[in-house]
């Protein structure tokens, strides 16, 4: 079953790299757009939410394609990026950790919105009378009992960021041991007359894979889901 | 209604088949509809009943996939378009004409820069890129460099960006693209030729006879010959 | 001293309550709906009054036409709510500490361990709030306001759920609090008992006005 | 700028409705898987939750090539049901809604369950007391406070619906009139030399009905919030 | 007539309670923390003992040994909750005959008129009870508990946060109902008076345990 040649084991790793990197990374911005979405009113709120939608709502090509056009290495964002910081996504796993990560931010922003929405406000008026200052309040209230949501974001988002391709291949490419991911090799796998019985072979191991990170994140949910009931 | 022909098509060739259902339609009142999509998806729905009267993939592969599976009438089946191969960089590379043949260094032309072409395992293009660098002696030496894109048209839209400076694409694809240039093309020997299948499925309507003749007609020569294909097969009048 | 003169329409009810208090306790006293609770909030901060001004000693908290108004987190005001609104996610210990820590206050393990000692809750210290008794509940939110060390605190019906013998034995505390640590307080309860006990000056509300103000003969 | 060929135009119907209908047709399963993984324990729940994620975890294509081959008119299943219910979804819109409906489910049952399991146990409770059966407690306590969720998944479902290609396009291809959303005009559009622009227009499209739908479902959002907060 | 013999081991403290109640007011009265609203919500089937029998007249209601356990659902018990628990998707009016829909009962004008001005609450039928005040969502959670027409009420502090003129009002009603509709019901209160008044009978617990059972001179 798990005859897998040399090169298809770097994809399921490079694939777990890029999924857990892109994850991490766009949590914080995911909590800090999920606030904003749910707790302020502002000018452009409307355009926020939907340019956080948007790589659900455009073929993941697009998205891509998009990406490309502003993130290359001769695009400004891209330029500015490279020039300034030394950031380069172009055919870097990094890029794919972009992609994934972009492709997926609208689910995790969803999740924490959801659950920052149903935290009760009286404790955090009660938090305030104790002396907290606003972030104080976020740090120490909020974002605790946001949790559940914080979890069930990052499953969202692990699970897209494992099934990307189509954004990724656009942006960044195919390169074995660089940007081949699990998805893509399966792709490429699903081209190829007779390529079916090989991209079965990685389809289970990427079902395993979300199986583990699934069983992982619901242990976690059960223990934040007591801790926030108080018990 | 009942006489609606339906085509699958390789996503590649949408341009010039609407082009040319258009005049079909035009000359006989007859309507047709296409589906576009990867070859390897059309073969596959044909291969479950999908409901069309004619494929046409973008490579050889398929169509033997759809013949293989009994879903095409052999007897129908003709390699109607043919493109080719060549190398491009982008409009402001310093590269201008190179030279491909036996011996040519691919690798060294590219620098520390990328090479892009299709899925050379998956994508047609990628498939008879590596076919021609194999043959040309070029391929070890400028794998480790290659950046596969999903598409033929991803590929083009690497090297326009200036992500790759270099890129292994259809004639057809280079030549509509400003911000590219076509450096060199590849000899026609050194690839398999490059085919478009066209045939009729086995549960084709009768209608659909006259419809795959259009195809081959030089009516449709031009318009294909407009969109950059070369014309593979002497029109039928 | 503080001084409150704050209007605010509450759907039906058109609040409009002024009184001042100089220190001591004063009570809240009114029938279910008329205002209490309401008024508690504003001087918290929690809620804006429509019109009106809040000042305690020298500081303006609330001014509708200065357009000031502290936000809660900045008046050092404490409060027991109505409903203990205790940190779920919290031990009762951490509830405790909340107040201190959000203040950047030194520890004061006296002062911990007396009110802990008074309310008797060292058995629940370990514990989180979700399966804590109604009782409990309200004492650790009681603690938890006593212990933030506030220049003013707000007492919303605070022995509400308490028996009688623990209910004697936060009294003197409380009468301590006023008479020796001069923390002024205002005081809502139904009990004519504990009001009379406690109270240094009554505030008699109905329907969202003062109907009266005075000593505890009012009660 | 608006100047679609009528066949765009009736992409972008098609495009609506089976977005649409995607999203209302699986929001009652959606409830319910949402509320078996949120409240009851069984033996393979893991398994269920598992196959819920599994269309975000696999590349679209794949999920489309799953679909094709077991609900086709020649797969057995998808034969079982076109001549047992007269059930057909090879290359119908049916079948799109169905790719869709797949595609989104995920995001329906997550956004869903999330909402429940932040449903107060107490106030269930009292409804018991009160004299009611287990399922109209779901009914008339759970469900109504579950809204805020189940309007947050079905914004998803519905986003997630319109972007879809890559399990649709597979599945039923991509028939003008019958099967061909925006997304697949898009992506076909972009596969051509020159077919830039035309995609463009499309893009612009589709983020122009995105953003009626987030607006839209922002304002029951609200509604739903203020009447769970009792005011 | 009910028979509660009940044991659960809660966290620290190891509850073990038994009494019998023959109709009337048997009132629970202890100290914060002692497990009075545990026992209620064994009664009421929200809880489940870990060992013991239920009985209410001739249904058993729980029964370890013979794995009985009634679902709260079809128990008919009507419970005023230490928190008021109202349903804040509904009107105050929706709240009120809630239990009334879920038991298919035929709707009651006169017991619903007379409810509503009993507590007061005509006012604020329309409202949903977000913005409610503590004593008025008190009286709404009293009105839903009374209006399912339950064969015995368990009532968790009701009056708690009411004021003394309301409370007035209540207790006699309470008196009829237990004179007259012959409703058994369990109430659990702090305060002496109250519980002097309507109790016919006192069970005393203390830490888990019933200290001393009989009439109202107990407390
Ligand atoms: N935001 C609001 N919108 C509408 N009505 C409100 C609002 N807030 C409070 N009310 C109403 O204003 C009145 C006063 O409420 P408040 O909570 O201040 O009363 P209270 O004196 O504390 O009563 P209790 O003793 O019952 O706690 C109540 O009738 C309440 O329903
Ligand atoms: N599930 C639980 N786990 C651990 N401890 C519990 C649990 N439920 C209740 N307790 C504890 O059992 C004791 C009895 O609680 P209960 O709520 O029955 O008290 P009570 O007599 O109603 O008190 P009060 O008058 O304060 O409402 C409390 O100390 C409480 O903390
Ligand atoms: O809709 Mo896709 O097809 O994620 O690539
Ligand atoms: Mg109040
Ligand atoms: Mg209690």
């Amino acid at each position: 079953m798990f005859n897998l040649s040399p090169e298809e084991w770097i994809a399921v790793a490079l694939s777990l790299r890029i999924a857990v990197v892109a994850t991490i990374v766009s949590l914080p911005f995911g909590i800090a757009v999920a606030f904003l979405l749910a707790r302020t009113d502002f000018w452009g709120k409307s355009l926020l939410d939907a340019i956080v939608h948007l790589p659900l709502v455009l073929p993941p090509v697009v998205t891509g394609y998009l990406l490309l056009i502003t993130l290359g290495r001769r695009a400004p964002v891209g330029a500015f990026l490279a020039d300034h910081f030394g950031i380069v996504f172009s055919f870097r796993w990094t890029g794919a950790v972009l992609a994934c990560g972009v492709m997926a931010f609208p689910l995790l922003v969803r999740a924490i919105r959801l659950s920052i929405e149903a935290v009760d406000g009286k404790l955090e008026q009660a938090a305030a009378t104790l002396g907290a200052r606003p972030l104080l309040v976020f740090f120490s209230v909020t974002l605790p009992l946001t949790l559940p949501g914080i979890i069930a974001g990052m499953v969202l988002a692990f699970a897209r960021a494992l099934g990307e391709f189509g954004a990724t291949i656009t942006f960044v490419s195919n390169i074995p041991g660089e940007t081949q991911t699990i998805s893509a090799a399966i792709y490429t796998l699903t081209q190829v007359p007779g390529g079916d019985a090989a991209a079965l072979k990685l389809v289970v191991i990427a079902v395993i894979i979300s199986l583990a990170a699934l069983m992982v994140s619901e242990w976690f949910a059960r223990r934040a889901a007591i801790r926030l009931r108080g018990e | 209604q009942d006489k609606t022909i339906t085509i699958f098509a390789a996503a590649s060739m949408k341009n010039a088949v609407d082009d040319i259902n258009a005049a079909y339609t035009k000359a006989t009142g007859v309507k047709v509809v296409s589906s576009y999509a990867a070859s390897s998806a059309l073969a596959k729905q044909l291969e479950q009943g999908a409901p069309a009267d004619v494929f046409a993939s973008a490579d050889l592969d398929w169509m033997d996939y759809g013949v293989q599976k009994k879903v095409i009438k052999e007897d129908t089946r003709v390699n109607l378009l043919g493109n080719r191969l060549v190398l491009i960089a982008p409009t402001d590379s310093k590269l201008t004409n190179v030279t491909i043949g036996q011996g040519f260094d691919l690798a060294k032309l590219a620098g520390d820069g990328r090479i892009t072409t299709g899925d050379v395992q998956a994508v047609p293009v990628g498939k008879y890129a590596k076919a021609a660098l194999e043959k040309l002696g070029a391929w070890q030496a400028a794998a480790p460099k290659f950046a596969m894109a999903e598409s033929v048209r991803a590929a083009l839209a690497f090297v326009a960006r200036g992500e790759a400076v270099l890129g292994i694409v259809y004639e057809t694809d280079a030549k509509v693209e400003p911000k590219v240039k076509i450096v060199g093309a590849f000899p026609q020997e050194s690839y398999p030729p490059i085919v478009y299948p066209v045939g009729l499925t086995t549960t084709a309507k009768p209608e659909a006879a006259a419809y795959l003749n259009f195809l081959r007609s030089s009516a449709a020569k031009a318009i294909f010959e407009k969109y950059g294909f070369s014309f593979l097969i002497k029109p039928v009048s | 001293m503080l001084t409150v003169k704050v209007e605010k329409q509450l759907g039906q009810l058109a609040l409009s309550v002024s009184f001042t208090s100089e220190g001591g306790v004063t009570a809240l006293f009114g029938p279910s709906g008329t205002g209490k609770t309401s008024v508690i909030n504003m001087i918290a901060g929690l809620i804006a009054p429509d019109r009106g001004r809040i000042a305690l000693d020298d500081t303006v908290l609330f001014d509708g036409t200065a357009r000031i108004d502290v936000p809660a987190w900045r008046r050092g005001i404490g409060i027991v709510f109505q409903e203990s609104r205790l940190f779920p996610h919290f031990t009762v210990k951490h509830n405790l500490d909340y107040g201190r820590w959000m203040r950047g206050l030194k520890a004061d393990p006296t002062a911990f361990a007396h009110v802990v000692e008074l309310l008797d809750i060292g058995p629940l210290l370990a514990r989180r709030p979700g399966k804590l008794s109604g009782g409990e509940r309200q004492r650790v939110a009681f603690g938890r306001a006593l212990l933030m060390r506030p220049r003013l605190l707000l007492l919303d019906e605070p022995l509400a759920s308490l028996d009688a013998t623990r209910k004697q034995e936060i009294l003197p505390y409380l009468e301590r609090l006023r008479d020796d640590a001069r923390v002024p307080m205002i005081y809502v309860s139904h009990d004519p008992a504990e009001v009379k006990r406690i109270a240094t000056r009554v505030v008699r509300l109905d329907a969202g006005k003062v109907v009266a103000e005075g000593g505890v003969e009012l009660v």
